[in-house]
């Protein structure tokens, strides 16, 4: 089963969690991205997140079914939130059950790695005094 | 023909709004629009990178563009 | 922060995860041990696990502090439950926030590895015609 | 001198109980405890494997025992 979702709302870990659960599952691998309070000592207010939607949604599913061909994993959930967010509010949660764990940590940790290189989303970072997009210039 | 394309973070603010339009008198090249970007909006040169995409697809630089083909200006992502 | 217990109650997701959460920590890493149906196709009715309790909790404060030492991470959560536990329950939990996903995916998959080796709690799978303490014998 | 001798998992069913109790004439090594443990329990010699604990801490054979020790028979674990 694959789960994809961009939402504005605050994403549930019980949510991701409850979904990927199976009876025929061993282990669980859930990854949290969290808003970290500042960027190379500098403050950060908050975030804010933009998402190329159609785009990001077909992206997020071709990464959950190429794990789905790669590994022996059950269930799959990719969710993740647009919008402003605050320090410690998650940006992120992808969750990967597996029959054993070998399978699930590999997925979820190829997951995040594929979500970050390829997946039309945006992060703009808001200090105190400017606010810059994260990686957009050299 | 027409051509609308679509911005998305750091471009939108180059690009100066969520969409552009360009009117073109061929069916040109993602290489060749890319070009052409570059010159209207040379901020994008400065860019640490940057894609474009059709129809929810990243294309490739000999692809062809067609009319009603939904264009995005994809710079450097970050989500997660 | 480190925090280790053994529990015959209900493990619960939301308290790892609020345990390791950081205004530092820009992921966290969970794993999830889940009681599985099935053996090698026979059907499991329950579990029991048992654990030598003082030595169990040390073997596990032990990891959490190799991993301290051994990578850049800010909190560890290592739960795990005793008793009776039916399929799709939880008997184990471990949670590790870091700024950077790299050490937390890293140390939760050392620590759930270094667990099944080296922690004193053993596992019953009791089925509808026997039982057997798992990895008992050859 | 008594030695009391914890037992878990499987070994609990082998020695047919949580802990036993060996009176023996002199000061054992863990070798030598496990030597004795084999001999009353030859079902120990068919686990995958197992080892002792002296006080919490997974032991050597050529640790000595002492009066007080807690000793634990460790079949292998299987916890997670």
């Amino acid at each position: 089963m694959i789960d994809i979702k961009i939402d504005t709302e605050p994403l549930s870990l019980q949510t991701c969690f409850d979904k990927v659960m199976s009876p025929v599952a061993g282990g669980i691998d859930v990854f949290i991205g969290t808003v970290r309070n500042s960027t190379k000592g500098k403050k950060v207010v908050h975030l804010e997140f933009e998402a190329y939607e159609t785009m990001a949604l077909q992206e997020m599913r071709k990464i959950a079914e190429n794990i789905i061909e790669k590994w022996p994993v059950h269930h799959i959930v990719i969710h993740h939130r647009v919008g402003v967010l605050k320090t410690g509010e998650i940006p992120v949660i992808i969750a990967v059950s597996a029959a054993h764990r070998d399978a699930a940590f590999t997925a979820c940790r190829y997951a995040i790695d594929t979500l970050k290189q390829s997946v039309p989303i945006w992060k703009k970072e808001v200090f105190e005094d400017g606010e810059v997009w994260v990686a957009a210039h050299p | 023909m027409t051509l609308r394309i679509l911005a998305f973070g750091v471009a939108k603010e180059i690009v100066g709004g969520r969409s552009v339009t360009l009117e073109l008198n061929e069916t040109p090249t993602i290489a060749a629009l890319s070009d052409m970007l570059q010159i209207r909006y040379p901020q994008l040169k400065a860019l640490a990178s940057y894609r474009l995409a059709v129809n929810n697809e990243f294309a490739s630089a000999t692809d062809v563009l067609h009319e009603k083909d939904e264009i995005a200006i994809i710079p450097p992502v970050s989500g997660g």
